[in-house]
């Protein structure tokens, strides 16, 4: 059974090049379709390769082919829990975005294209989450950047798309170049970019110091994939693409994979008690900080963006705290609700006839009811009510911070508080869209999305509202899933007994401290108007963007344009030109031999090879 | 002692059709003293046990190269004589030193134990029939056999887009007009 | 020694019997053709007519050889003599019986066999496009070179049909030597169905069909046709030279016709009973009926089939004889893969 | 007579034999001005080599030497066909196959 | 059904061909059967005679002058006095045909005036010699008692009585040039037909009786006009 390991990205894959290649001829529902039938199939393959892990089996390497055997780099794939639960999540949300995708991009001039990329993406993620080495995974972790690329400029006649395309690249290179040089340097002190070599030798090859470098690198990759501070700044603007990109991409999947990456390499991280706590204190200034942001947001689409930079924040600081499988167990419940609010928020989106502006919905919860209620649920879910999986997963990241003590507890201040308003710009974002009077404007006909769209919301909500059962604090689940991975790690658990009660009534009472605030504010009536101060520059994102243009595009592009315009006019195309005119003196002055008759130049190779035949003959002591 | 006397017929064989070649002002007839040395060619591969390699030789070289030589001939050098005249300079006195120079250091070369080698390294008695070859062909030398594939492959369409691609058929509607 | 004295008689009996045989060919053809038009044919020379070649020859010797003006004289005096060779070698390397063996040693009814006897066969058939181009082109006239163009055309396009129509009969019988192929033939399937190799039907078919084209023999005779061009390349010959192309004609006819038995009619083979002598010659029988069976089945088809365009013959080569045989090819080596490996699923 | 009684022959008469076929092919290439017979005599020098290969080979008992000559042959074949549509091409823009007169590229 | 016949019609044809091996031939094996020659056939040209031995040509050179392959040649020459070769003034003295170029077209029947020229039924008239070929006036002429001479001698091929096969032109266009006369010999029978009309059985027998007695009752007429016929 393992054997068809292979399978889970071939079939992507495949499905990637067929829609590229015939697409056209197979036309807008059935390549679509097909492209859902071939991530649901490596699910189903998934998921009954993980059963065994259910049992307690060993995890398995599946070799398939050379591809570098000096940098200890070949095409095999990992098959363990976290890889497991990885391409679960995957290909199973995956799937369900893609059949909402069936419904979403009907119409779409170049709909198979975009299915094609879909399942690009899916391959890619797969590539990247199923690597038995560093090499294999920053493959993955490249192709994956290029399909979000492609995706997110995917209508890329909108400038504004092609633009965040661009900048969620370039952004991403920036997390790829520390990536890189952690490679390196793996590969410079192990010899080798295996991960079982690695991890098994890296208490005995690495010193604290070359760890905490190793893992700094890796970090700053995954700041730029998680979209972590400082490199978060394409994910707002990555919007652009397409919702169900969104909600696959920059919600469920790809952004995730710097928390997979630190997790995968947790020896590593364990070993340098620096880098975890950089990790922790950014996870946790992310998620307040992006929370804040989140609360000024008019857009609905980007109130979820800021709301995933913030949820991520949860887990790199989970990961920070090695706190590892609170860290993943976020991950998996947040793949469930925030794609789930994704999707419903493209199905508002959709029922509003693509308006996205927050200020201009209101009252659609009698128009839209499936989704209202599937994203009730997911709303319910991100804040962290009880017994939502949200809660589940956010209390035990906080719990840790907690148990951590020390410097931690502030973190977990900041968890708190972020929680609080966590739950308040969840609030406002359901209340200003489906309560209240109808503020769309003329000619808008809500209508609710086909039943393509609304069965994945239902699944999702379905898994939102219970995937949290399954790591409580009474019953471990996904801890006891994951030990093989974990296992040798260290990790910090929550504190039992009372201390997690009071710390879940706690965050509870933030919760709906926070609902009620924005009750308050929202729910009664008229609305406050948000404008000047606060509201104008958390709308702008604090300037962030602004303050990256002035201080590093600007002096770059002078830079650039100086080079450009004196340097390489003046000195390289002076030595290129100086150059040309040498080798055309020279040239001139040998035209004389170019006769024109190939039997002279005949009668000048004959005499080469044979004055060659006689040098060696003299070489060899002929004479 | 009988494979003496055949190597010398076979080797005077060769030479004539060699200078035949060099030495008719008509190609048709330098085609057919190339014709008459490859098959002594494949009569001397026949005595060195490659009996395999012979009837790819007549197949190939006389079968198919030769002809499409001669088709060649016919349609377009085959009423102009060469003239004799040599106009490079020093052309003749050049070739005849290289040429004299390259038979005699190939032969010293051929001397030589470091070019040759000097040891028998598989069976003395290896006849090349086609098992043995396609063994070799197939085994070790697949990858270099599967190039051969691209080439002629290359070789084709390259020939059938020079033939097709010309000026003929411009050239030939004038004529049609013309007459 | 003796081997040497052994080949030399059988190349001797070869040729005769070549000679002999293109006699009573070209009378058979005349015969039989005239049969199949309500006519009688020639009847007058020996009984039946049988001698009518033979006249033909002696008057086609004594009349007089013409040289063109024109005429390139060395070549045009070789061609004859170059369509000759490979017609009567060909022949060299077809059994036209069981061994036989005599006290202690066995004599093959086959002057050599070769291990790359196939390719001989192809090369030596390939070797009588000379003859045509060079007696076309030294003739000095415009049909012969026109027809001569025309041939070398046909024929080297008709021999890549012969070549690939031959690949499958190589890979059943699994050796070059033409003895192994009709020995592979030997076997039966069921043990009453004669494993002939014309279960390779496609490529029995297209392996006929080219071999009309590589004889130039109706319907692909446009290389000779007279309404066109006169008499194609041997116009300009007369008397014996122009004998020469006519028996090398006729024993190519016989060859291929004898290829087509030992390739896919299983040649000598045949049943066999009764005393030593008759063991000895019923193969031999067997091998002739078979041949002559082909031959008649030229004859018949030049009977009635007319003669094609010079397009249609090209196209009919190249668009279908030849993807034909690459696709039996692929189609023959996927049985054989079943026949030696079992199913794929099995 | 007697002499001749043992004497054998060995690989190098084949290689002194293809040397000389060789040097001719060359002296062909460098002498005549007729791209076809040209072309004949690069034919001739690869079939030159051919001979030493496989002499080579039968002599070291290898039958690479054999599957080099059939490379040869390949590469030749194919050398052929573009060699002499090419030729076909200048022919039917110039009307000549005398290389002399081809000489555009001249310096 | 019409596919299945579509497959098998390129069959058909040699079926045909293979039947038609067995169906009974056409060829005339010549020598030993010889095929019934056609009343108006052109074969070899004779000279005739009147039924009392004059020689009917009169030298006028008249088929020379028509003949379109230029065959003929003729010297006409006085009669001697006492011996008349022919009727007239003048006779035939060369009569010379060169059967190597003749096309036997018949115009030199038609434009002899006397019908001195007729043709036969005979054709193998194969030479080993080109001079041969030219026949003359002694191999031409019929002997006084209405034997046709030729220069070969008779063998199962050359069947001499194939002289006497008169030329069907003579009874096709009666010189009433009436269909009535049709197979009717017109007048002046000549010499080879055996000398005179059988008998004379009946002067009253009407035109469509078409008995012809006007040459027995003319044995001596200059010009060959039958005027009985015509009232």
């Amino acid at each position: 059974m393992i054997d068809y390991l292979w399978l889970l990205i071939a079939l992507p894959l495949l499905g990637a090049l067929t829609l590229i290649l015939f697409g056209k001829h197979i036309g807008e529902p059935a390549s679509g379709w097909l492209a859902s039938a071939l991530v649901v199939i490596p699910f189903l393959i998934a998921a009954a390769l993980t059963v065994p892990f259910l049992n307690g089996a060993e995890s398995e390497t599946v070799f398939l082919f050379s591809w570098i055997p000096v940098i200890g780099a070949n095409a095999s794939l990992l098959w363990d829990p976290l890889s497991a639960l990885m391409t679960l999540v995957v290909t199973g949300v995956g799937g369900l975005i893609h059949v909402y995708s069936v419904g979403y991009m009907h119409g779409d001039p170049r709909y198979p294209r975009f299915f094609a990329y879909m399942n690009f993406f899916i391959a890619s993620m797969l590539t990247l989450v199923l690597a038995d080495n560093f090499a294999l995974m920053f493959v993955g972790w490249e192709l994956v950047g290029l399909s979000s690329y492609l995706l997110i400029s995917f209508w890329f006649v909108k400038p504004s798309a092609a633009a965040a395309g661009k900048k969620a690249f370039i952004v991403n290179r920036i997390g790829d170049w520390g990536f890189l040089i952690a490679l390196m340097m793996i590969f410079a002190a192990f010899g080798t970019l295996d991960f079982a070599i690695v991890f098994a030798e890296a208490h005995g090859v690495l010193s604290v110091g070359l760890a905490t470098a190793i893992t700094l690198m890796l970090f700053i990759g995954a700041t730029g994939k998680s979209a972590q501070l400082p490199l978060y700044v394409w994910l707002p603007d990555a919007m652009e693409g397409p919702t169900p990109v969104s909600a696959l991409i920059h919600a469920a999947t790809m952004v995730t994979a710097g928390v997979y990456m630190i997790a995968r390499t947790a020896v590593l991280f364990e070993m340098a008690p620096i880098s975890l706590a950089i990790v922790a204190t950014v996870g946790a200034l992310t998620a307040i900080f992006a929370a804040t942001l989140a609360v000024g947001q008019r857009d609905i689409k980007r109130v979820l963006a800021y709301s995933t930079i913030s949820q991520l924040g949860y887990m790199v600081m989970a990961v920070g705290l090695t706190a590892f499988t609170a860290g993943i167990f976020h991950l998996m419940t947040h793949a469930f609700f925030k794609a789930l609010l994704f999707l419903g928020a493209g199905s508002v989106i959709h029922a509003m006839s693509d308006e996205q502006d927050m200020w201009k919905m209101g009252g659609l919860r009698k128009y839209v009811p499936i989704t209202f209620v599937t994203m009730a649920v997911g709303w319910l879910a991100i804040s962290g009510l009880f017994p939502l999986a949200g809660f589940w997963s956010k209390d035990e990241i906080l719990a840790s911070a907690f148990a951590k003590g020390g410097f931690f507890l502030i973190l977990w201040g900041i968890g708190v508080v972020t929680a609080l308003i966590t739950a308040f710009y969840m609030t406002r974002l359901i209340i200003l869209t489906f309560f209240g009077d109808k503020r769309w404007d003329e000619g808008v006909h809500p209508h609710e999305s086909p039943w393509t769209m609304t069965i994945p919301l239902i699944v999702l909500a379905l898994l939102s509202a219970i995937a949290g059962l399954w790591n409580t604090p009474v019953r471990l689940g996904l801890e006891h899933f994951l030990e093989p991975v974990f296992g040798d790690i260290h990790q910090v658990h929550p504190a039992g007994g009372l201390t997690v009660w009071a710390l879940a009534l706690i965050s509870l009472a933030m919760v709906v401290i926070g609902i009620l605030i924005a009750y308050g504010r929202y729910g009664r009536g008229d609305l406050p108007n948000e404008e000047g101060g606060y509201w104008t520059a958390a709308l702008d994102g604090y300037g962030v963007d602004t303050f990256y243009g002035k201080v590093i595009v600007l002096p770059g592009k002078t830079i650039s344009t100086w080079l450009a315009m004196v340097f390489d006019t003046k000195v390289v195309d002076g030595v290129v030109n100086g150059l040309a005119y040498g080798v055309r003196a020279f040239g001139s002055s040998m035209r004389v031999l170019q006769t024109g008759w190939v039997r002279s130049y005949g009668a000048a190779i004959v005499a080469g090879s044979l004055g060659v035949i006689l040098w060696l003959l003299l070489q060899g002591g002929a004479f | 002692m009988i494979e003496v006397f055949l190597f010398a017929i076979f080797a005077l064989v060769a030479l004539a059709g060699a200078v035949v070649m060099l030495t008719a002002r008509n190609p048709v007839y330098s085609a057919m003293g190339l014709l008459v040395t490859m098959f002594a060619m494949a009569l001397f591969y026949v005595m060195l046990d490659a009996h395999f390699v012979a009837a790819v030789q007549i197949l190939v070289y006389a079968g198919a190269v030769m002809t499409l030589f001669l088709f060649v001939i016919m349609m377009i050098g085959v009423d102009k004589k060469e003239e004799r005249v040599e106009t490079i300079p020093f052309q003749r006195g050049i070739t005849f030193v290289v040429a004299l120079g390259l038979a005699v250091v190939i032969i010293l070369a051929g001397r030589q134990a470091w070019v040759t080698g000097s040891d028998a390294f598989g069976s003395p008695d290896m006849v090349g029939t086609i098992e043995t070859v396609a063994d070799s062909l197939f085994g070790t030398w697949t990858i270099a056999f599967l190039s051969t594939v691209f080439l002629l492959t290359i070789a084709a369409v390259g020939t059938v887009a020079l033939a097709m691609f010309g000026p003929t058929a411009v050239q030939s509607t004038d004529e049609e007009e013309g007459a | 020694m003796e081997d040497f004295i052994v080949a030399a008689v059988k190349v001797v009996i070869a040729f005769a019997l070549l000679f002999m045989v293109v006699l009573l060919i070209v009378w058979a053809e005349r015969r039989i053709v005239a049969f199949m038009q309500n006519r009688l044919g020639p009847t007058r020379a020996g009984p039946f007519g049988i001698l009518q070649t033979l006249a033909d020859g002696m008057k086609l010797l004594f009349k007089e050889s013409l040289t063109p003006r024109n005429a390139e004289v060395f070549l045009y005096l070789a061609a004859p003599v170059m369509a000759l060779l490979p017609a009567l070698l060909i022949f060299l390397v077809i059994p036209i019986g069981a061994p036989i063996t005599i006290g202690d040693t066995t004599y093959t009814l086959q002057v050599t066999d070769l291990n790359v006897g196939v390719l001989y066969v192809l090369a030596l058939s390939s070797m009588a496009v000379y003859a045509i181009t060079l007696a076309g082109w030294a003739s000095g006239s415009k049909y012969p070179l026109l027809g001569s163009v025309r041939a070398a055309a046909q024929m080297i396009s008709y021999e890549a049909a012969i070549g690939l129509a031959l690949v499958p009969v190589i890979m059943f019988a699994g050796t070059t030597s033409i003895a192994g192929i009709v020995e592979a033939q030997g076997a039966t399937y069921f043990g009453f169905l004669p494993a002939w190799n014309i279960v390779l039907l496609p490529s029995f078919v297209v392996f006929v069909i080219a071999a009309f084209a590589e004889t130039n023999r109706a319907p692909f005779d446009l290389v000779e046709a007279e309404q066109e061009i006169v008499g194609g390349f041997h116009t300009e010959y007369s008397g014996f030279r122009f004998a020469l192309f006519f028996l090398a004609e006729y024993i190519n006819l016989f060859t291929m016709s004898a290829l087509t038995v030992t390739f896919f009619l299983g040649g000598w083979n045949g049943p066999t009973f009764g005393p030593t002598w008759l063991v000895w010659i019923l193969p031999v029988i067997w091998f002739f009926v078979k041949t002559f069976a082909i031959i008649f089945l030229f004859i018949w088809v030049r009977g009635t089939l007319p003669r094609m365009r010079y397009d249609q013959l090209m196209a009919f080569g190249w668009k279908r004889l030849i993807p034909v045989s690459l696709a039996w090819i692929i189609l023959a080596m996927i049985a054989m893969g079943i026949r030696r490996y079992g199913l794929p699923w099995a | 007579m007697i002499v001749m009684a043992d004497v054998t022959v060995t690989v190098g008469w084949y290689m002194i034999l293809a040397a000389v076929l060789f040097s001719m092919g060359a002296a062909g290439v460098l002498l005549r001005r007729n791209a076809l017979v040209m072309f004949m005599s690069v034919e001739l020098m690869l079939n030159s080599v051919n001979l030493t290969f496989i002499a080579a080979g039968n002599e070291l008992g290898l039958v690479e030497g054999q599957v080099a000559a059939l490379f040869v042959m390949v590469v030749a074949a194919a050398e052929v066909t573009v060699g002499l549509a090419i030729l076909v091409a200048v022919f039917r823009r110039r009307s000549t196959a005398n290389v002399d007169l081809l000489s555009e590229l001249k310096g | 059904m019409s596919m299945i016949g579509d497959l098998f019609g390129p069959w058909k044809g040699f079926t045909v061909t293979f039947r038609q091996m067995f169906k009974p031939k056409v060829t005339t094996r010549y020598p030993k059967d010889k095929r019934v020659k056609p009343q108006r056939f052109h074969g070899r040209h004779v000279l005739n005679r009147y039924p009392d031995g004059m020689e009917k040509c009169i030298g006028c050179e008249l088929c020379a002058g028509v003949c379109p392959a230029n065959c003929i040649y003729v010297r006409g020459a006085d009669n001697p006095v006492d011996d008349p070769v022919s009727p007239g003034e003048r006779f035939g003295f060369v009569y010379e045909i060169n059967m190597l170029r003749c096309i036997f077209c018949g115009l030199c029947v038609e434009a002899c005036p006397t019908e001195a020229i007729t043709m036969t039924h005979l054709f193998e008239m194969s030479v080993t010699d080109r001079e041969e070929g030219i026949f003359t006036k002694d191999s031409l002429l019929v002997d006084p008692d209405g034997t046709p001479n030729h220069p070969l001698p008779e063998t199962p091929l050359i069947d001499i009585n194939e002289l006497k096969l008169g030329d069907g032109w003579m009874r096709a266009t009666a010189p009433s040039g009436r269909a009535t006369f049709e197979g009717i010999e017109a007048w002046s029978p000549s010499a080879r037909m055996g000398g005179m009309a059988p008998a004379e059985p009946s002067q009253q027998q009407t035109a469509d009786s078409g008995r012809q007695e006007a040459a027995s009752k003319k044995p001596t007429a200059d010009g060959g006009q039958p005027e009985e016929e015509s009232s």
